[in-house]
């Protein structure tokens, strides 16, 4: 066996308090990014940024639901970007409807787009390309009330021999995204399996990268599969610790979806003092997410765990 | 297994799952969500097209769920799944890339083009309801070879002359737009009143099938627009036996989407 | 435990022999994508084109190496679109070079592209966009030799406040995509570990795909592990297990790269006639791939064979 | 391990390597390939830049080979690494995205601009040698913060008045065809002979040191053009015994690279 070239490479260590990790990189009137399709939902991070106060957010996220309508009812967000207003199935986002149908407390910013448009902004953030090009829109009254959707034409020419014309949606680029994963090392590679969503793309596409994780984990186990590697180490500025994070969502092998909670959430948030009662005692109320979780109790959690499905391992093979 | 439910009177959700089914002979792969597509899809599965592929929005493809999901992300349909799709894969390579047969969408409301609002009721920028909005719809509609629809309510008001707004529209908006449309749009409407159709780019939603007890008066009472009716007209068959038994016991046996 | 949903779905079997699947899909005049980066190149496929005397072939792949002078002086190819040709490390490609530089003994049309050209190809192929921006190209020659790359106003101000211009390539949509992968289902649901390279794209933008594995294997093993499908079975068309089909290139955990092959292809390739004796002997020669290894012997195959690097397993849950 | 390496005198690639480490100090983004950078990036992470990351163009970042590897897409770099990346998000998120400091690359040609040859010598429509072409180099000046470039043999005609062909351009030739250019373009070439530089736009290549025993007349007579010379014109300090120590045991104990 030859020694191994530049070994071993001392590689920063990210880790940091959830605390810590938004007092240094949310400031108020930042855009912020936080997404998870479903899957993997920063909740937690959105509470902490309830908790110490932030104002006049630009919050983008494709699904915007529960954690975004907490956000709101928070009073940290001046705008919204968003492809997808709801509670999942499971009903409505109160203060988000409030907010747009009242303009009440105060009126909200809404920026609308479709799923791929708000992938696509990513693209091209992440790509830094001043546009990217989709074959959404055409027709559509979205651009009529969103005028940052525009039009190309192609400089070759289409199907039929003319001239050919697309939508394009120009880059997005968060001053800095939340995303919540299974696990990560020490200087930030991050893994994530089950649904992957558009995690890789909102984090190469921001100037600073908040990864939320189940488990920082040995360099070790992040270097027997680095294909599981969605976020390289590179692209990400702090790495925060915290378990059950994305509840009320799911951590694939970790912990199920709180359905529970999902249908709750519109009975809470219909009712904005009842909405803030709840943000007074599980999120103002608790100093972290540790103390949200045993307030939660054990039973909850207990509820929510799930059973093993391992995957086959494969061989990376090894020179001899 | 809920064994005695084939006795019991056959419910909207029934009927309309079951029609939807059948329009799935040939198909191979459908873009649906959770409800009664899933119910729609799983029935064909085991009827009509044994092949047929559903793909989530979630990126899942080729799910075997040992739970019924409860939504389109729901962990039991990523374990023991064939593949999971990053979002710029599944809209990019998938959607865009001209890989889905059949569209499944719902929506607030439906013109008689098959454009479709699901943002908001009103003005836009002071909206009575502010709906979820397009989500991945505008690209199911833009996409899909054809896009089939079912709404549950068929009344003037989910199916006005005019919508409040265009989320996602039809070949023939986007042909107004200077865009050439690639699929024919939305095709079927299955309703609680019976089947509205159109064949692609220039043809508006006509009445080809009604349930059985309804007549063409009370689906054009129902209907926002003056509705077209087709020369031959048919009554829907209700869902067969074999049908209610598969969906009863095999598809949703504790009747989570069967309400 | 309820019932499964729909369980089983039939799928159809896609397997077939290397034989019948090019038989099948690859046609004379065809364009025919072969990806692979260095990593699992599909060399077993080139080789059966060879034998089927295919021609006039369009060969699009992005590091042309010894596959693609192979079929150039199989006879195979009219035209190459490539964005590097050369062999690896280990010099020159002799056929290629005597057909651009000497046009003997037939020229060769020649469309060049940089990397990120190519892949911004297949990003639109996979995409079906009329075109895809990137920000190589201003300034270099290339264009003047490749009249496909094109400029294309952005409608979105540039950071200096003025009109930004951006160069754009056309979509390659292959007739067909040949990968090389280490394990598929019999359906097309394809795995691939180590280097992913532009596999996927290059499948999604094309009409056909041909999938050549290491292993046919259970479904339960792809199964275990969706996150590793590159590319899912509804973009393949057809399944070839064809053990070692890549050599001389490397299969991450199944075998490692020939070296000595690579480096002995300079000399072999620099005499036209020693060549096509080559071919004769190992291409035209050979009945097939298993005939080709067993002429190279199990000597050379267990020099490549390499030891375990098991991937830790990750727990993808199960609902209790 | 090599232990009696360190009496033999210092060949041309040791050179080469210990000057082009020494002006990595404050960089975290290396793009590299295989040979002369590789060993360059691995001494500096062994002294003036220990946190320095190599992304090669395979995909492969955090690389921790049990081998020297051979290629950029040799086994022994993905194998314990700490990720593997799709070309599009190499390409598209990491280079494009901006995220490398310096990029290394090679060429036949260089002109004064720090524009780049890899694709023919001759014209390239009949040429009189078939090069390579662009492979990544065209991104990696196109996308890098700066970009160094090292040349075996500093002689008129790797180093021409005028290319043959210009493969990668710096930012000035970006600027003429109306495209803003976003790095400094080659800032380091670093030859047998010395070292030229340059800052950014508008500015030309001039030698800004030579190695011990070497003129100014020498690099001016081995230069296509008429080559600039820095005011204060330094002398390029040779390798140090810890800099060889290290090259010679540990970096590449078997001679692969340092030939």
């Amino acid at each position: 066996m030859h020694n191994p070239v530049a070994e071993p490479v001392r590689r920063p260590d990210k880790t940091t308090t959830m605390r810590e990790a938004i007092a240094a990189h949310v400031t108020d009137g930042a855009t912020v990014a936080l997404e998870g399709f479903t899957h993997l939902i920063p909740t937690a991070a959105g509470h902490e940024i309830i908790r110490q106060g932030r104002r006049d957010l630009t919050v983008a996220r494709m699904t915007a639901d529960i954690v975004t309508d907490q956000l709101i009812a928070g009073g940290c967000v001046r705008k919204l970007v968003s492809s997808f207003v709801g509670n999942s199935t499971a009903g409505s986002l109160g203060e988000l409807r409030r907010r747009i149908e009242t303009g009440q407390p105060e009126p909200l910013e809404y920026e609308e787009y479709s799923h791929y448009g708000m992938i696509c902004r990513y693209l091209a953030g992440a790509q830094r390309l001043p546009f990217y090009p989709l074959r959404s829109y055409a027709g559509s009254d979205v651009p009529s009330v969103n005028p940052g959707i525009r039009k190309v034409t192609s400089p070759y020419p289409g199907p039929d021999g003319e001239p050919e014309q697309i939508y394009v949606v120009p880059p997005l680029n968060p001053d800095v995204t939340i995303i919540h994963a299974q696990r990560a090392d020490r200087a930030g590679n991050t893994q994530i399996w089950g649904l992957t969503g558009i995690q890789a793309e909102a984090a190469y596409a921001a100037r600073k990268v908040i990864v939320v994780v189940e488990e920082v984990v040995a360099d070790e186990v992040i270097r027997s599969d680095p294909n599981r590697t969605v976020v390289p180490a590179h692209a990400v500025d702090a790495v925060v610790e915290c378990p059950r994070g994305a509840h009320p969502a799911f951590a694939q092998g970790y912990y199920d979806r709180d359905g529970d909670f999902y249908r709750g959430w519109s009975h809470i948030s219909k009712d904005p003092e009842r909405l803030q009662r709840w943000l007074d005692e599980w999120v103002r109320g608790t100093a972290d997410h540790a103390e949200y979780l045993a307030k939660l109790g054990t039973e909850a959690q207990q509820r929510l765990s799930v059973g093993e499905a391992w995957s086959e391992p494969v061989n990376y093979g090894r020179r001899q | 297994m809920n064994t005695g439910a084939n006795t019991a009177a056959v419910t909207s959700s029934e009927l309309l799952a079951a029609v939807a089914s059948r329009e799935l002979a040939g198909k191979n792969t459908v873009f649906a969500g959770i409800g009664l597509p899933t119910l729609a899809v799983s029935l064909a599965q085991l009827t009509v097209a044994p092949d047929v592929e559903i793909v989530y929005e979630s990126g899942v493809c080729g799910a075997h769920p040992s739970h019924l999901p409860e939504t389109i992300a729901d962990s039991v349909l990523i374990t023991g799944s064939e593949a999971v799709l990053s979002m710029p894969a599944l809209f990019g390579y998938v959607l865009q890339g001209g890989r889905i047969d059949v569209g499944f969408l719902g929506a607030a409301q439906i013109d008689r083009w098959g454009n479709l609002n699901s943002s908001v009721i009103g003005d836009w920028h002071a909206p009575k309801v502010r709906l979820p909005g397009s989500g991945g719809a505008m690209e199911v509609m833009a996409n899909s070879r054809e896009v089939f629809v079912v709404m549950r309510r068929h009344d003037p008001r989910s199916l006005p002359a005019e919508l409040d707004f265009c989320t996602s529209p039809g070949p023939d908006r986007a042909l107004r737009d200077g865009i050439r449309p690639r699929g024919a749009g939305v095709t079927r409407v299955i309703t609680d009143l019976g089947i509205l159709a159109r064949d692609g780019v220039g043809e508006e939603l006509r009445l080809v099938a009604t349930h059985p007890g309804v007549t063409v008066e009370q689906v054009r009472a129902a209907t926002g627009w003056d509705l077209a009716v087709a020369d031959e007209l048919a009554t829907v068959e209700p869902p067969t036996e074999a049908e209610l038994r598969l969906l009863r016991a095999e598809v949703d046996p504790d009747r989570v989407y069967l309400r």
